[in-house]
């Protein structure tokens, strides 16, 4: 049963893996070799994390077994990964926020032994030229920006990853450039020898960067693109083969393959904003105070009219998060004002803004946006604690709560066991599903959008960008916070970029923008 | 209130009846009564300083003729139980309470013992220094330490006393008796008169550890019990209290139909409050305490116990401020 | 900083009672049933090891703490505090709020009670002194929790350590208070002045048991509906298990968390009214039940579920009333209890453990 | 007055001052190791006091004080190895956990203590002592700090030895990654679960011996409940101390000070209610919360189970 195609790195074989509820792999076999870039592709919770999750020691299968080089092995822990020369960026950021880059790359190497920097220095400056990065070995990881973080992971995901190289959704927080700088590294070392296997949503990622490419789907491999077939083949008919593969027998539209290969941008929808009125939104001069490692708002003026999408570029961390917030109701303004359909709005609450139709879908679904412990249901009205009919004088009717649950998982398709299930159980897409249909109910009048669809696979990435859009549609003001530029570019009516908290310009989204905005994210042009 | 018949007495204590001290000595006397009057004796020990009452009304609802609540922390819930059940209790710390046929009091104070164990000290001490250590500061506990500094000063009106309470529920605290103690020893003392319960092994262990300032033993005195079982060498004397005869009379009044007319009280003169003699004592320096014991007797000597914690450290402090060498 | 008590929530397990609720009720008794069989079997190799026969003193506990009239009502008349206290504690913990400062809440408020009771009786009705009682004492212990929730509102502060510094520091100002402000001057001991029997709160059906019982199994039952059934209570548990979802849905995060310190250690001070206006009449310098401490495990084992965890104090109760009985007649001291609870905490957590291995196997 | 401030009873102060704050120190020093790698250990308390009365029984059985701090470690370690198993491997609620352990071993304890020592109440001969030459000749000082038992210098050296572990060891780096972000260490190769056992075994080990210290030393003998709260102390010890061991010795060393000042009070006649006095120390640290509130930065992961690949 074991036989492995000779030289490859690691290989899994009729590998089976269930949770409560799911087959998160079904009897999966794939080779990875060595000097070879290996895409994993599939919708969210089609299995990926979870078969990475198996090569670096975080899940054991229930069935099946794992080679390296050929070898069957048994991978108890991460540290039994790591001895393997299996190196993984996990999806989420792993490093402790508390110890300097330095350190946080010692750990886990000596045992029972006095730390000593030197040779740890040295090796850091060798994978510090290969990745072609500049960090502080002493500055606290905690106080690094989300792209620098992710360097040091890849850094000590190499350390000992002399093997296989794994990246769980690396590029997702990235800038452009900083994909580019990425797959510049990973060329580097698959020329090295090193077997890569690199998880993206991004279709365009892995044409660019890929040798071979996997696609999971429902846990099972659909179907495999080897380097002849997609030497052999042209972008389209790779398009329509992965989709195939990816949906099964579904037709998917071309819109999707423009969303997957990450070439939206010219789909732009039709704007309808009528600025002869008055506008809904105006905020002026408005600044926030820092929390510590934050980017305050600095003077921020703008306005919005009724139908209109305003989307809001930017490297992450220049402020964006701030002006979220602060639209919400969340943080207050430390000066300026924010006038809402004429009214002063400046300082009042969440609650109240809520009342005139304000609705943030924030972009940490599980931080800020749920509570991972309490049900679908609960998650469903958490907004909404108290207000009649589902509470009547205080007093919650849990039969109509679950109704309501229930109506709206049928029409937002959510995918979830049950109305009861602690809603942190779900998929990402699905708890974005969630907070869509939790926040665009109703009065709405004003929605604020930040990273709508972060870490959402092609189809609910698309469900996400056609349920803004329908927001304009239906005289919604938008304002849409992203670091997808062709999303912005599909979406918006203007672009306004974010620049050390301030709003550098603001683009109207034709034309030249996309070049404008590039000038203006990195603070060379102030318009 | 008529005369009863008496079958059975029970003794609640908070703690075991094995302390050398005022549970032990409680419950001893309660089977020793119960003896001399062949009734059926009911020992309720280790009851804690919780509410009382369930054990209380189980014990009358047995048929317990006496019920001896052996704690101050019980001089509420025994009075109350009375009243609801009819059963006659004891209790102590409270002489305001007495219920003809009902309640009876006894507050004791082994103040003249305490007085005896001072003369003792003061005829004693190499150093001139006496310690007082307590674990609180209980009406019964101050009357008997402030009775001890008069006796010593009796003896030398320029003696040294050095006064320490443990704190405020260290009755148990043992490590912090032997702490405090062990000042007390350094500035000066060279006999402890210490009371507390747990606390008094830790005071017990300062002495047996501990030289004096001038190098020599330091020896201890204790109360209401007898340590001789325990002692390593050091144990001077102690303030015993017998509750024999405490309760016989108050078997004696039952029967009698006079229960809870009375105020029950050790005293020396018929040795239900004696010093114990242990052979640290010369046999000189014994004679000339007993002396001072026939004075008491004879009422030559007169004594007025002191209850007041403030009053008891006035004592100390006159005793101590401008005379000190 | 509430990570611990949202962590209490999720790793007791998935709350089974949600679905199949017959057979899942049935399950969940045999998980609390397991638990005290097996604490038992091995409380009694203890009892054999110090010589005393175990099946003798488990008879005598029950028959002396359940099924005698006697100990029946010692035993509820001993769960009005307690339940008051679990009241106070359920709303913390539901809420996310580690309120360990029970003891100190408790005593001042029982000293309060004990230094108003008597001095109003005699110049107000009945009723309305004991209602001012209560009303004080429910104060006093809100206003104990004022720091720990100011600790915990403006910096994070983790209110476990908080509210037991505060705990402790009540304790010792209560003697205070005892022996400098409160004290009657007719005891030679340090007490309060006392209320007499006849005016506390009135006994039920000719039995010693105060009515203070009816006040603590409201508290309880209301607690359990407000908390699970009401938006209010929800608001609480969404501020406990999620600070920054509930600012984010627009909760007053600062409002709420004070108020539940409020509510909770005032039901705490109520417990301490109830004690003194039931049973005890005074406060006395030194006393100190520690019932806080010995109540939060029993809240625990009963999931914070209201009904259960009347259950549970009766448990204790029963434990405790028989077990001082015992004490008396079969010389096994009372520290036993305390040892029976600890082992029932550790086999339940076996117990729960096992459990859920067992699920997490028959469902994949 | 000034008669009784001699420079022998300054020396017994200063001397009860430490031998009151090593117990502290012990659990304190304890608990930061805990606490350090995310287990807020309310346990302590029963460690100390299990460790105190197994130490005790080792010492008075074998007449070895050294036999004696060893098996009240082994004593507070072995309560720790209920709480690693149960909070750490099977991920229960640290703080019922802890107060059921506490409860069971005050329980455990005084029924032990009852059948076995109720009656004889036996005491210890006094604890050898290791006068530092030279040094222990300083009036006043030298006999207060340098007349000790050979367990308390190292105590104070294994502070500094743990503060500079902390720094230059990867157990350091561990312990900080386990209570900051455990899910970092697991990827990072390192179990999570081995480095909480471990913390929390070695802090059963220092409370146990500070129990032992507090019973075999402090007092010389075992009496029931006598741990009396010094475990809670060390937790505010170690939540005051910000993960600094040397805080910790400085912190014992106020608290020692401020028990041996309630009897310089008294012995000097000052009037004031043991209570008041008693009550300085939660105040203060009331005191220094609100104040200094918003620097007192506990591990992110405090009080949180770890389950490897848990969602
Ligand atoms: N620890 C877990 N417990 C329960 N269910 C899990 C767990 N991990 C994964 N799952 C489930 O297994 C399935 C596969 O999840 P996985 O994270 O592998 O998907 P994915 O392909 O990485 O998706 P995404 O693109 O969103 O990252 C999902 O249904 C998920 O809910
Ligand atoms: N069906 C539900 N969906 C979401 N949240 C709920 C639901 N029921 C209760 N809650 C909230 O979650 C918390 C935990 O509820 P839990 O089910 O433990 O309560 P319960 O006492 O068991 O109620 P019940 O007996 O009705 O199941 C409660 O505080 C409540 O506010
Ligand atoms: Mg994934
Ligand atoms: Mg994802």
């Amino acid at each position: 049963m074991s036989e492995a195609t000779p030289g490859t790195a690691v290989s899994v074989r009729n590998v089976t893996k269930r949770f409560p509820g799911v087959v998160a792999n079904d009897d999966v076999s794939i080779d990875f070799l060595p000097g070879e870039i290996h895409v994993l592709l599939g919708e969210n919770g089609a299995g990926k994390s979870t078969l990475i999750g198996m090569l670096a020691g975080m899940q054991q299968p229930d069935s099946g077994e794992i080679l390296v080089k050929g070898r069957p092995v048994r991978i108890g822990s991460p540290r039994g990964s790591l001895d393997l020369g299996i190196g993984t960026v996990f999806q989420h950021v792993l490093l402790v926020p508390t110890l300097s880059v330095i350190e946080n790359l010692m750990l886990g190497g000596s045992r029972w032994r006095l730390l000593d920097r030197a040779p740890v220095l040295k090796r850091f400056q060798e994978l510090s030229d290969l990745l072609g990065v500049r960090l502080d070995p002493d500055a606290l990881v905690g106080r690094l920006a989300l792209g620098e973080q992710q360097q040091v992971e890849i850094m000590r995901a190499l350390w000992r990853g002399e093997n296989v190289l794994i990246l769980d959704e690396p590029t997702s927080m990235l800038t452009p450039q900083g994909v580019q700088d990425l797959g510049k590294v990973m060329k580097r070392l698959r020329d090295k020898g090193v077997a890569i296997i690199f998880i993206t949503h991004k279709l365009a990622e892995a044409y660019e960067f890929g040798d071979r490419i996997s696609v999971l789907r429902l846990g099972r491999v659909a179907g495999q693109l080897d380097k002849a077939r997609l030497k052999s083949m042209t972008e389209a008919q790779i398009t329509d083969e992965v989709l195939r593969l990816m949906f099964g027998g579904q037709k998917a539209d071309s819109r999707d393959a423009e969303t997957l290969l990450g070439r939206g941008g010219h789909l732009k929808r039709q704007a309808r904003a009528d600025r002869s009125k008055p506008p809904i939104l105006a905020v002026k001069g408005v600044s926030t105070l820092a929390d510590r490692g934050e980017c305050p708002l600095v003077e921020v003026s703008f306005e919005l009219w009724p139908g209109e999408v305003l989307g809001v570029a930017g490297v992450d961390g220049n402020g964006q998060k701030h002006l979220a917030e602060m639209l919400a109701g969340q943080r207050p303004a430390a000066s300026g004002s924010i006038q809402f359909e004429g009214r002063d709005v400046t300082h009042e609450g969440v609650a109240q803004r809520r009342r005139h139709g304000f609705r943030y879908i924030t972009d940490e679904r599980l931080g800020e946006g749920t509570v991972g412990a309490f049900s679908v249901a609960t998650n469903l009205v958490v907004k909404e604690i108290g207000v009649p009919p589902l509470w009547q004088r205080g007093v919650s009717r849990w039969d109509l709560i679950h109704g309501h649950a229930r109506e709206q998982i049928k029409r937002h398709d959510i995918r979830t066991p049950s109305e009861r299930t602690p809603i942190g159980r779900l998929s990402g897409g699905n708890i974005q599903k969630a907070l869509l249909a939790r926040e665009l109910n109703g009065s709405s009048r004003l929605a604020i959008f930040n990273k709508p669809t972060y870490g959402l696979d092609l189809h609910n990435i698309r469900l996400a960008r056609d349920r803004i859009a329908q927001c304009a549609e239906q005289g919604l003001a938008v304002i849409l916070i992203s670091n997808e530029l062709d999303e912005l570019l599909e979406l918006s009516d203007r672009i306004a970029v974010m620049f050390r908290g301030r709003l550098s310009g603001v683009v109207p989204n034709e034309g030249n923008a996309e070049r404008r905005i590039g000038l203006l994210m990195t603070g060379a042009e102030a318009a | 209130a008529g005369a009863t018949d008496v079958k059975s007495i029970a003794v609640l204590t908070p703690e075991q009846g094995t302390d050398y001290g005022w549970n032990q000595q409680a419950i001893d006397a309660g089977k020793a009564v119960a003896a001399k009057y062949g009734i059926e004796f009911v020992p309720a020990e280790g009851l804690g300083y919780g509410d009382v009452r369930p054990q209380l009304r189980e014990l009358a609802g047995d048929g317990v003729s006496l019920m001896i609540a052996h704690a101050s922390g019980y001089n509420q819930a025994a009075p109350e139980i009375a009243n609801e059940t009819k059963v006659p209790v004891a209790i102590v710390d409270r002489p305001d309470a007495n219920v003809p046929g009902l309640i009876a009091d006894y507050t004791l104070s082994g103040h003249e013992g305490a007085y005896l164990a001072g003369v003792l000290a003061a005829k004693m001490t190499r150093t001139g220094a006496l310690g007082i250590v307590t674990s609180g500061e209980p009406p019964s506990w101050n009357s008997q330490s402030a009775a001890f500094a008069q006796g010593a000063k009796a003896i030398k009106p320029n003696i040294k006393l050095i006064y320490a309470v443990i704190g405020p529920a260290a009755y148990s605290d043992a490590a912090g008796g032997r702490r405090v103690t062990e000042s007390v020893i350094a500035a000066g003392a060279d006999i402890i008169f210490g009371q507390g319960d747990g606390a008094s092994f830790g005071m017990m262990e300062a002495t047996e550890t501990t030289k004096a300032t001038d190098g020599g033993d330091v020896y201890f005195i204790d109360v209401i019990g007898d340590k001789t079982p325990i002692d390593k060498g050091h144990l001077l004397s102690s303030v015993v209290w017998n509750l024999v005869p405490v309760f016989s009379a108050m078997v004696e009044d039952l029967k009698a139909g006079t229960f809870g007319t009375k105020h029950y009280s050790i005293q020396v003169a018929d040795d239900s409050c004696q010093l114990l003699h242990t052979k640290h004592i010369p046999d000189d320096v014994w004679s000339q305490v007993m002396a001072v014991r026939n004075g008491i007797v004879k009422g030559d000597i007169k004594l007025t116990p002191v209850f007041n914690a403030a009053d008891v450290r006035k004592l100390m402090t006159s005793v101590e401020i401008g005379n000190a060498q | 900083m509430s990570a611990a008590p949202e962590a209490a929530r999720s790793q007791g397990l998935p709350p089974t009672l949600m679905a199949g609720r017959g057979r899942a009720v049935a399950a969940a008794i045999a998980r609390f049933l397991l638990p005290i069989l097996l604490a038992l079997v091995v409380g009694a190799v203890i009892l054999l090891l110090l010589g005393t026969d175990p099946l003798a003193y488990y008879t005598y506990v029950i028959r002396r703490g359940l099924f005698s009239w006697l100990g029946i009502q010692a035993t509820v008349t001993r769960m009005a505090p307690l339940l008051m206290i679990a009241a106070g504690l359920i709303v913390a913990f539901r809420a996310g709020i580690w309120n360990l400062g029970a003891d100190g809440q408790f005593l001042l408020a029982a000293v309060i009670t004990a230094a108003l009771g008597p001095a109003l009786i005699g110049s107000l009705p009945d009723w309305l002194t004991i209602v001012i009682c209560f009303v004080v004492a429910g104060l006093v212990g809100a206003v104990w929790s004022l720091v720990p929730a100011f600790l915990k509102v403006r910096y994070g502060i983790n209110e476990i350590i908080s509210t037991l510094m505060m705990s402790f520091l009540g304790i010792s100002f209560a003697n205070v208070l005892i022996k400098l402000v409160f004290f009657d001057p007719g005891t030679t001991v340090p007490q309060t002045h006392t209320l007499p029997v006849e005016d506390r709160l009135p006994r039920l059906f000719g039995s010693t048991i105060h009515s203070g019982i009816l006040i603590a199994l409201a508290a309880v039952l209301i607690v359990h509906f407000v908390m699970t059934r009401t938006s209010f209570g929800l608001k609480l548990c969404v501020v406990g298990a999620n600070p920054r979802a509930a600012i984010h849905a627009g909760l007053n995060v600062g409002f709420l968390t004070y108020a539940t310190f409020a509510i909770s250690a005032g039901l705490v001070g109520l417990g301490g009214a109830v004690d003194i206006l039931g049973v005890w009449g005074s406060v006395r310098a030194d006393w100190n039940p520690s019932f806080g401490l010995l109540v939060v495990p029993l809240v625990f084992l009963a999931r914070f579920h209201g009904l259960a965890t009347i259950a549970f104090v009766m448990f204790f109760a029963v434990l405790q009333v028989g077990g001082e009985s015992a004490a008396v007649r079969l010389g096994v001291p009372t520290f036993y209890t305390l040892v029976l609870v600890a082992l029932l905490l550790i086999f339940l957590a076996l117990v729960e453990y096992l459990d859920y291995r067992r699920q997490v196997r028959t469902r994949s | 007055m000034h008669s009784l401030f001699t420079e022998p009873f300054l020396t017994a102060l200063l001397f009860g001052a430490i031998t009151a704050g090593v117990p502290l120190l012990f659990v304190g020093l304890g608990e930061q190791i805990s606490e350090k790698a995310g287990v807020l250990n309310i346990g302590i308390e029963g460690m100390m006091l299990f460790g105190a009365y197994a130490g005790f029984v080792a010492a008075f059985y074998t007449g070895s004080f050294a036999l004696g701090f060893v098996v009240g470690g082994l004593g507070g370690m072995a309560v720790a190895g209920l709480m690693a198993l149960l909070c750490v491997r099977l991920g229960m609620n640290q703080i019922v956990i802890g107060i059921g352990l506490t409860l069971g071993a005050e329980g455990l304890t005084a029924l032990l203590h009852h059948f076995q020592f109720a009656r004889s109440y036996p005491r210890l001969e006094k604890a050898p002592v290791l006068e530092i030459p030279g040094i222990s000749e300083i009036p006043v000082l030298g006999p207060a700090l340098f007349h000790h038992n050979l367990i308390v210098y190292l105590i104070v050296a294994a502070t500094f030895a743990i503060g500079w572990l902390y720094k230059h060891s990867d157990i350091g780096l561990n312990l900080e990654a386990a209570g900051s972000k455990p899910g970092a260490l697991d990827a990072a190769g390192v179990s999570v679960v081995a480095t909480r056992v471990g913390a929390v075994l070695a802090t059963g080990f220092l409370a146990g011996m500070g129990g032992a210290y507090l019973a075999n030393v402090g007092a010389g003998l075992f009496v029931p409940f006598m741990t009396n709260g010094a475990g809670f102390i060390g937790i505010v010890l170690a939540m005051l101390a910000r993960g600094k061991p040397y805080w910790v010795l400085l912190g014992a060393l106020i608290f020692g000070i401020s028990l041996a000042m309630t009897t310089a009070l008294q012995v000097a006649g000052l009037n004031i209610p043991t209570d008041v006095v008693q009550m300085l120390p939660f105040a203060m640290v009331i005191l220094v919360l609100v104040i200094f509130g918003r620097h007192s930065v506990l591990p992110a992961a405090l009080g949180l189970p770890y389950v490897r690949g848990e969602r």
